[in-house]
């Protein structure tokens, strides 16, 4: 069973949000919600509305790797204090917790970075490849609205992208 | 090894060093200097010389601060005012005062300088990256940096001058720190005569350059450790304890005072060189 | 999404197994020998005719009988001319070999052999031969050619003397951190000096 | 009323003025260009003498170790707060007047960062060893001593630039997927094409990336606090008179915070007048700004001050005598240079008139950064001459030309680093600049928010 | 440590290895590479040489007269450190700076390597033969009266062997010269106790009062007062010496001093009779003529002559009453006067009435082989050299360890007149001022390749002969040692009686076996003798005490009244001797001019120093260059003031200056011997050092003084760093 990708370019984010909630709505067969890809020029936090909530995973990256970097600093230089070599410093211990606790602060916030960003990487699902479907006016000022659908839905997303006033409708073969 | 060994050993490694928990157990060197001996004629800084193979930088670099004296004399003048210096100098033979608590060591990036287990203060050249944090941080300044590579300046070692150097140490080349070792080669050689006939380092068995050269015998040099050692006595006896601060007998009141005091104590160094007060008689 | 969760948990395991290998575990070491250059010598000193094992045609003679000074000194000490002729000028056997005419030529116009240093330390490295000899051979009664083999190897089998080991400085810790007996009879052990200034002066 | 950004201005228009900036450059950068690469040839000039010859060149001597190398280090540190502070700090505030700002900013706090790294290297006496402050297992078993504020400066610093680059980076993705889109030709293309990683502007990628900068900027601001904290510590932690201060954390991170500010109203003034960024580089904004400066500017002075009593009436005898020392000895002039420069000349910002006199601004902006470099150069050098040990004092120390060079060639190579930057990647942020005209437009028309106060 | 009971050519022969190879190891990134190096091996060796293990060997140090005893420090063929030999009863095994430099010299890049023979302005390399059998043409060329040698001070084997050599020649002209020997001082001491340089106990004295003697810095012999000092002032009894020291200069040992009296300059002699007199007042018993002769110089006259105050001078007077025995020594600042001699006269008077001779002024021994003894020098020496040279009744001149072309003041016109000597032989170290102008130039062996014996002026106790023996090889092939070079000369004359010795240590070594009883060695045989002299660095002999006189007597005491003022040239120049300077002839060792000068810090140059009342009337502040004059010249150096110096004095290092010699020493500041005055001690006619008249003027220039000194001075700014105590305080007995 073929699906269709069909891209639409809006002028006006309130009518991209009105054709998202028309889909929706609409119930077409052959089309799920999920299909349903908004490309924007800016944020639009506002579209959780229409598309529904979708979880953040992040900040679960950030906590582990923040975690991670603090335990690995503070045991990668604790260990390294306790070498064979014990640098001995007058009136202190080999291990002194007070520059261990800078280090372990450092790394904390390396971890975190590195690994959030890491996390950005994974749930953004990025570097990909671009979509076939995509239009350089969605960078500039435009809305795009990516659905994939059945070749049965097709009809009905055009129908409800002319209605919305659409700019422009882009279609292709699916696979 | 490490992080099993760091876990294992943690109330170890967590002890400070030296301390009054863990004091040090065979030896630990130490040295008075009494300045009313001193006459400030400076044989030892230049015994330093010939045992240390320190350059000599010649006018310009010295002009400039670049002088490399681990035993410098220092000359002050206490006549406020007076016509005359009338009472003379006060000599002051500066060197480094192997600190318990030495401001160089902790902050030296890549542990060139630390702690040694007979109490010493040491500086290692080949691990040197030559920040110099350690002479900032220094409150006696007694560290003294090759600004330049000496063993290829000219004149400092020309041919053959260079046959006088101690093979026993390292030539220092460009941008590495050194200071006063007391004569770690000496030392290490007699504690090493030691252990092969399988005791500990007698007192006078090793001198300092700088002790075995002070034509008034102002300098006492030894092991604390070591309850025979006349270096011990004197500390002992003008009351100045390596692990204070603030010495008790500062604070009293007394007729006959004692001259033991250490330089700069108040910032807790823990200075290993005691200095007896320098006298001047009353009656005339 | 457990999907995500579950692979970053894997990839900061990953991380901290490294890291912890990284602080854990002693440095690789070069286990193997590290074979040093050959050394091009005045004349090709046969160590194996005069400490070899005796099935092997050697004398058996005892290191430090020429190498006299590793047991009271810092270097262990190329002998002397003198000690060569010693034993030389009586072994008739010899005598017309080349390399014993060489040597007679220089023990003649009283000159020192050029010998080439085989095992070569840097500098601001003082290693003491001394304190190996007396800790491992007079304490601890190991055989002498053991002793000077762990860092020589095996030269009763050598001609020229050729390096066996690396002589680094994670070569040399690696043999101070381990527990060596005191002596050859007390159960007490410890471990080699780890203060810089045992070596670095 | 000074003219502030236009909220019908079209979005194309933003996207073309903006690309416009990336487009060849005229004569007079090459010749700018060519200064600054000279500026580093005399540096590195220097550098070489300096390695090959000794660090003695520099003309420091036993008593006085430290000198220009290390001032300029703090000082170029210090500059690179005001980017995190713009991008990181204002954005969990929802200060929207950044969003024009930030990118160069941003910039300056990498290449500043950058700089500054280099000094800490030229400042080694053996630059052949550095190796050996890194803590990497090695065959030596040797590690770095943690215990030194110079490694926690080697960690704060590694961290602090790595994040910096990731977080300029991120924020940069959407407008490089503009680029991109509107590039056709030629390596910038494939640049761009690479740098965007696919970047298509969905949905779920704007929800993870709102979420990411958002969690980068809120570890960016402790972290630049930390890191100048740290290098405070290289002095606090030491027991020179002067430095011994427990203020000195604060008072650097604000000296810090100064410095980037003043330093981002000149790059705002150089980069408004060049690439004609009238349109988003608005007096509005640099109204704000330079009260944002006054602002830190009394904070500095106020921790100046703070510094100064705490000195003046504590017990050490030490550290009061070096404070006169500063005052009245042969620093003085330098010393009442800084004062005037740090806390005087910034009080002119206080009045309306002068906050959008862009001439003005450009020359008191330039004018406090010197005021601050003296700062830096005021809390090393006498510090050194005048420490605890009167017998090694040193009052006649000063920088030789070698030095001089390569602070000098500090400041090619920042300028060389920013130019470059300004002509490959887009100095104002496209992206947001559209969120701002979109959110003020939404504000105008009286919309209710919808979710999520933006 | 390895005592050296050996046989010394054996030990020649094991240094001959040869090639020492000084290694100058850096901290670089030194890699391990095996088969680049050489290890030398030995040919022959000893049991007691182990490589990498230092070998001592005793000898006599040769950096001053003092005669030390040494101990080289032998590694691997190298002589590397000085250290002091704990046999010698002069040093006790300490050692000064200068002494220790003594390596330097040895090792120095400057020096001669063959002899040289003038041609035009070079200097031409020849052959030992042709240089020693041009000197025997030379000399038997001239009558023998033509003949002069002059000399720094010789004693041992080779005054001895010099003396044959003379004697050979038939010519008498030795002429002894020490620019800054205490010669007015001998005089004095010859006629007050008998002989020129009684033993001072400073150990045994409660008071000292040194009239600028710098026994801890440059007089006489001062590494051994420096321990005797340190047993005054920490004696056994826990009861401190008191050291008062009165000069117009500050020297190293009146910045030691409990009291430093700046007295004006050349009254010495008066503040001496004035605590004669306040003595006496006091009640001690002085002979009457004694008394009556001193009767005038009250403590307000003595007082308003002097300078010193009548409350010093009566704390002084009380407190040599009070604590006996005490000592007082007059040094080269009471003699440099044209009445020094009257100066010094009234300084030993004044020990005698405090009844010191014999308490802490103490008999020698005389030595039993009177040829050997010293010869010291002075000054006079030069100028009637000087003299018959302007005559152009010298012909041929030999110079050795002296540099009088350097030593001498202008108005002597040293230079002009060397120019009238056809034929002058230097043997030298190094190229200095006298070399250079030299015909034939015969390079020394240095003190630690050389063989000598040496019996010092001053000697601690007893009698002894100090041995110097190499302690390496030859580092030039080229150089011989004076006895050495006098063998070789005495062959041509006296071949009989010379040509059966090899070279000069067959010689001394005969010399000394076949003299053996009278060295203390009658019990041992010829080779263990010897072998234990060597070891010991020293042989002692059996010496006669000389008998002090006691007779006190002011009979022929005249103190002149203190100077009258010359307006054109106001102050007075003090040329002072400094520890490591002395006369110049260490200059070009860079451990002592980098050595800063204890009281100024300052290194590599000379100075003026002012009081600063003076430098605020003549305007001049620290590093200004300043002009010098005298009547007989002028020189520039920079200003210090500081307040150890009388206002009305000025003074000036010597041994700075030199033209030549070497790369450390020349250039190295200005020669302050060039603009003494020729004024002379009136009874002895030597070159009174002090009487010099100057007048000093900014010269326009301000440099940055090089010293060690930073520009906080001397003052410790409230730091606790170094503390002084009065002694009263403090319980000495107590102390460990």
């Amino acid at each position: 069973m073929s699906k269709r990708h069909l891209l639409a370019l809006f002028n006006d984010f309130d009518e991209a949000v009105a054709a998202i909630a028309e889909l929706r709505a609409a119930n077409i067969k052959g089309f799920n919600m999920d299909d349903l890809i908004l490309k924007s020029p800016i944020e639009h936090p506002e579209v959780e509305l229409v598309l529904g909530d979708k979880p953040v995973n992040v900040q679960w990256f950030t906590l582990i790797g923040a975690c991670t970097g603090a335990l690995l600093a503070f045991f990668l230089v604790s260990g390294a204090q306790a070498n064979f070599f014990a640098q001995i410093k007058g009136g202190k211990p080999i291990v002194p917790l007070p520059p261990n606790f800078v280090l372990t602060y450092e790394m904390f916030i390396l971890g975190g970075v590195f690994i959030t960003i890491l996390g950005f990487l994974i749930c953004a699902a990025l570097p990909a490849k671009r979509s076939a479907l995509y239009s350089a006016k969605v960078s500039e000022d435009q809305i795009g609205i990516l659905v994939k659908g059945d070749e049965s839905a097709v009809a009905a997303f055009k129908a409800i992208f002319t209605k919305h006033k659409a700019l422009e409708i882009q279609e292709e073969a699916g696979k | 090894m490490s992080i099993t060994n760091l876990l294992t050993n943690w109330s170890d490694f967590r002890q400070q060093h030296p301390s009054a928990a863990h004091p040090h157990r065979e030896y630990k060197w130490a040295m008075s200097i009494d300045l009313d001996s001193c006459t400030g004629c400076n044989a030892c800084s230049v015994a330093c010389y010939a045992e240390n193979n320190l350059p000599v930088v010649g006018k310009e670099k010295f002009a400039h601060g670049h002088s490399h004296h681990w035993m410098r004399i220092e000359r002050y003048w206490d006549n406020d005012g007076r016509e005359f210096a009338d009472q003379g100098a006060q000599f002051l033979p500066m060197l480094c005062q192997h600190c318990e608590s030495a401001p160089c060591e902790t902050v030296c990036p890549v542990g060139a300088t630390n702690h040694t287990a007979d109490g010493l203060n040491s500086q290692v050249y080949n691990r040197c990256v030559g920040s110099r944090y350690c002479n900032a941080n220094c409150p006696y300044k007694v560290r003294y940096f090759n600004w330049y590579n000496y063993p290829t300046t000219e004149n400092v070692w020309p041919e053959p001058m260079n046959q006088q150097l101690n093979p026993d140490l390292s030539v220092r080349s460009k941008g590495v720190m050194e200071k006063c070792t007391f004569c770690v080669q000496r030392l290490r050689a007699s504690m090493n005569d030691a252990r092969t006939q399988g005791r500990l380092v007698i007192d006078g068995e090793v001198q300092t350059a700088c002790q075995q050269v002070c034509p008034t015998g102002a300098i006492t040099f030894g092991n604390l450790v070591d309850p025979s050692a006349k270096v011990g006595k004197q500390w002992k006896q003008q009351q100045v304890d390596l692990n204070i601060d603030k010495q008790p007998k500062d604070a009293e009141e007394k007729a006959a005072k004692l001259r033991g005091y250490r330089i700069l104590e108040e910032l807790r160094t823990y200075p290993s060189v005691m200095y007896l007060e320098q006298l001047r008689e009353s009656a005339v | 999404m457990n999907y995500f969760l579950r692979l970053s948990v894997l990839l900061v395991g990953l991380v901290v197994s490294a890291g912890s290998y990284a602080a854990n575990t002693v440095q690789p070491l070069t286990t193997a020998d590290d074979l040093g250059p050959k050394v091009e010598q005045p004349f090709e000193f046969p160590h194996n005719r005069h400490a070899g094992n005796a099935d092997k045609g050697g004398m058996e003679i005892n290191c430090m009988y020429c190498h006299t000074y590793a047991r009271r000194s810092m270097v262990a000490g190329i002998p002397p001319v003198q000690k060569c002729i010693g034993c030389h000028q009586s072994i008739e056997s010899v005598r017309e070999t080349p390399r014993i005419k060489k040597l007679f030529e220089y023990w003649e116009a009283k000159k020192a052999i050029p010998w080439k240093k085989v095992h070569d330390l840097p500098e601001f490295v003082r290693f003491n031969h001394e304190r190996h000899i007396q800790r491992f051979v007079f304490a601890q009664n190991k055989p002498v050619q053991e002793a000077c083999g762990y860092c020589h190897g095996d030269v009763k089998t050598m001609t020229v003397a050729r390096r066996q080991k690396p002589l680094s400085m994670g070569w040399c810790v690696s043999c101070h951190q381990k527990d060596h007996p005191v002596d050859a009879t007390s159960t007490k052990t410890t471990h080699g000096p780890n203060d810089c200034w045992q070596c670095h002066k | 009323m000074e003219k502030d950004i236009r909220e019908d201005i079209a979005w194309a228009q933003i996207n073309k003025d903006v690309l416009k900036s990336l487009e060849s450059p005229r004569r007079l950068y090459w010749v700018i260009l060519l200064i600054a690469l000279a500026m580093i040839g005399v540096a590195v000039g220097s550098e070489i003498y300096q390695y090959t010859t000794g660090m003695g060149v520099s003309n420091k001597n036993n008593s006085h170790v430290w000198s220009l190398y290390i001032a300029t280090f703090i000082f170029w540190i210090g500059m690179s707060h005001s980017g995190t502070l713009l991008s990181a700090i204002l954005h969990l505030m929802h200060a929207d007047w950044r969003k024009p700002i930030y990118r160069f900013a941003e910039a300056m706090t990498t290449f500043s960062l950058m700089t500054a790294g280099l000094f800490v290297m030229v400042h080694l006496g053996r630059l052949w060893q550095v190796y050996y402050v890194m803590p990497y297992p090695n065959e030596r078993w040797v590690w770095p001593n943690f215990q030194s504020p110079l490694v926690w400066d080697m960690f704060a610093i590694a961290t602090y630039l790595s994040s910096s680059v990731l977080f300029l980076y991120v924020g940069m993705i959407p407008d490089l997927a503009i680029c991109r889109d509107n590039i056709h030709a030629g390596w910038r293309k494939k640049l761009y094409t690479i740098m965007s990683l696919g970047w298509e502007g969905t949905d779920r990628q704007w929800r993870n990336f709102r979420i990411t900068y958002l969690t980068i900027a809120c570890f960016l601001i402790p972290l630049a606090v930390s890191v100048h904290s740290i290098v405070a510590s290289d002095f606090a932690m030491s027991n020179m008179p002067g430095w011994h201060v427990t203020s000195f954390p604060p008072y650097f991170v604000a000296g810090a915070l100064y410095s980037g500010c003043a330093a981002i109203i000149t790059l705002f003034i150089i980069l408004r007048y060049v690439f004609r960024f009238e349109e988003y580089m608005t007096l509005p904004i640099m109204k704000k700004l330079v009260r944002l400066t006054f602002a830190i500017a009394m904070v500095w002075t106020y921790l100046n001050l703070i510094e100064f009593a705490s000195v003046w009436y504590g017990h050490d005898q030490t550290a009061k005598d070096q404070l006169i020392f500063k005052a009245t000895g042969p620093y003085a002039p330098y010393f009442w240079a800084m004062i005037f420069f740090g806390s005087i000349l910034p009080l002119m910002l206080a009045f309306k008139r002068f906050q959008t006199h862009l001439p003005i601004l450009f020359v008191v902006s330039i004018l406090l950064n010197v005021g601050m470099w003296l700062e830096r150069w005021m809390i090393i050098s006498p510090s050194f001459a005048h420490g605890h040990y009167p017998w090694t004092w040193d009052h006649d120390q000063w920088p030789s030309l070698v030095q001089w060079g390569i602070v000098f060639g500090s400041f090619g190579w920042f300028t060389l680093l920013f130019m470059v930057f300004c002509k490959v990647f887009p100095s104002v942020s496209m992206y947001e600049v559209k969120e701002m005209v979109y959110h003020r437009t939404l504000a105008l028309k009286h919309k209710p928010a919808v979710k999520g106060d933006y | 440590m390895i005592e050296n009971s050996f046989n010394r050519r054996n030990f020649l022969k094991v240094l001959g290895w040869g090639g020492a190879t000084a290694a100058l190891s850096g901290c670089g990134n030194t890699s391990v590479e095996d088969g680049k190096e050489f290890v030398t091996s030995y040919v022959e060796t000893a049991d007691y040489i182990i490589p990498s293990i230092g070998t001592y060997f005793n000898s006599t140090c040769a950096q001053c007269d003092a005669g030390c005893g040494i101990m080289g420090r032998v590694r691997e063929g190298r002589v590397l450190k000085l250290e002091g030999n704990p046999k010698a009863s002069i040093n006790n095994g300490k050692m000064c700076g200068l002494g220790q430099a003594g390596v330097q010299a040895h090792y120095n890049p400057d020096r001669i390597r063959e002899p040289l023979l003038r041609n035009g302005d070079r200097g031409e390399a020849i052959t030992w033969e042709k240089a020693l059998g041009l000197i025997n043409e030379k000399v038997g060329g001239v009558n023998a009266e033509n003949i002069a040698f002059l000399t720094g001070v010789v004693s041992g084997h080779d005054k001895a062997l010099l003396k044959n050599y003379l004697d050979a020649l038939g010519s008498g002209h030795h002429y002894v010269y020490e620019a800054v020997a205490p010669s007015v001082i001998r005089a004095a001491n010859k006629k007050a106790y008998g002989v020129e340089m009684p033993r001072l106990r400073l150990d045994k004295a409660k008071v000292i009062v040194s009239f600028g003697a710098d026994f801890l810095g440059a007089w006489v012999s001062p590494v051994h007062f420096s321990q005797q000092y340190a047993r005054f002032r920490k004696p056994d009894s826990g009861e401190r010496g008191v050291l008062v020291q009165v000069e117009s200069k500050m020297t190293l040992t009146g910045a030691n001093a409990d009291r430093w009296l700046a007295i004006r300059p050349g009254t010495e002699g008066i503040l001496a009779l004035g605590l004669i007199n306040a003595l006496a007042a006091a009640g001690l018993s002085v002979p009457g003529d004694v008394a009556a002769a001193v009767g005038g110089y009250t403590s307000e006259r003595v007082s308003k002559d002097t300078g010193v105050s009548a409350e010093h001078i009566g704390k002084l007077a009380a407190l040599l009453k009070e604590r006996s025995p005490s000592l007082i020594i007059a040094g080269s600042a009471a003699e440099g006067y044209a009445h020094g001699s009257q100066n010094a006269a009234a300084i030993a008077l004044l020990n005698q009435i405090l009844g010191n001779v014999g308490q802490t002024v103490e008999a020698p021994s005389s030595t039993p082989f009177p040829q050997m003894a010293p010869t010291t020098g002075n000054r006079l020496a030069l100028q009637s050299l000087n003299d018959n040279m302007a005559q152009d009744k010298v012909k041929v001149l030999f110079s050795y360890g002296t540099n009088p072309v350097f030593t001498a003041p202008a108005t002597m016109k040293l230079k002009e007149n060397l120019k009238k000597v056809p034929f002058k032989v230097v043997f030298a170290h190094y190229m200095d001022e006298t070399a250079v102008e030299a015909d034939l130039v015969l390079p020394l062996n240095s003190a630690m390749e050389d063989w000598a014996t040496v019996i010092p002026e001053y000697v601690a106790e007893g009698a002894q002969l100090n041995i110097r023996q190499p302690l390496m090889e030859k580092l030039y092939p080229g150089t011989l040692g004076l006895g050495d070079i006098l063998l070789g000369l005495l062959k041509y004359r006296r071949p009989d009686e010379y040509n059966g010795f090899e070279d000069f240590y067959s010689y001394l070594r005969n010399a000394m076996v076949t003299n053996k009883d009278a060295l203390g060695g009658a019990s041992k045989d010829g080779d263990t003798f010897w072998e234990a002299a060597l070891s010991h660095g020293g042989v002692k002999m059996v010496g006669e005490p000389v008998n002090l006189s006691g007779n006190v007597s002011a009979t022929t005491l005249v103190v002149p009244a203190p100077f009258v003022e010359d307006a054109t040239y106001p102050l007075h120049l003090i040329p002072a001797v400094s520890a490591s300077m002395r006369d110049g002839r260490n200059a070009n060792e860079p451990w002592l001019q980098e050595s800063p000068d204890p009281l100024t810090t300052i290194v590599w140059d000379s100075w003026v120093e002012m009081h600063p009342k003076t430098a605020a009337k003549l305007g001049i502040v620290e590093g200004d260059i300043v002009e010098v004059a005298s009547k007989s010249g002028a020189m520039k150096a920079q200003a210090y003031v500081f307040t150890g110096i009388h206002p009305d004095v000025i003074s000036v290092p010597l041994g700075y200056g030199h033209d030549a010699m070497g790369r450390y020493a020349k250039g190295v500041g200005a020669n302050a011997f060039k603009i003494l005055d020729p004024v002379f001690d009136k009874e002895t006619g030597e070159l009174a050092m002090h009487e010099t008249r100057v007048k000093v003027t900014k010269a326009g220039k301000r440099v940055i003084i090089v010293k060690d000194e930073g520009p906080a001075g001397g003052n410790q700014m409230g730091r606790k760093i170094a503390v002084r105590l009065t002694s009263n305080k403090v319980n000495l007995s107590e102390e460990v």
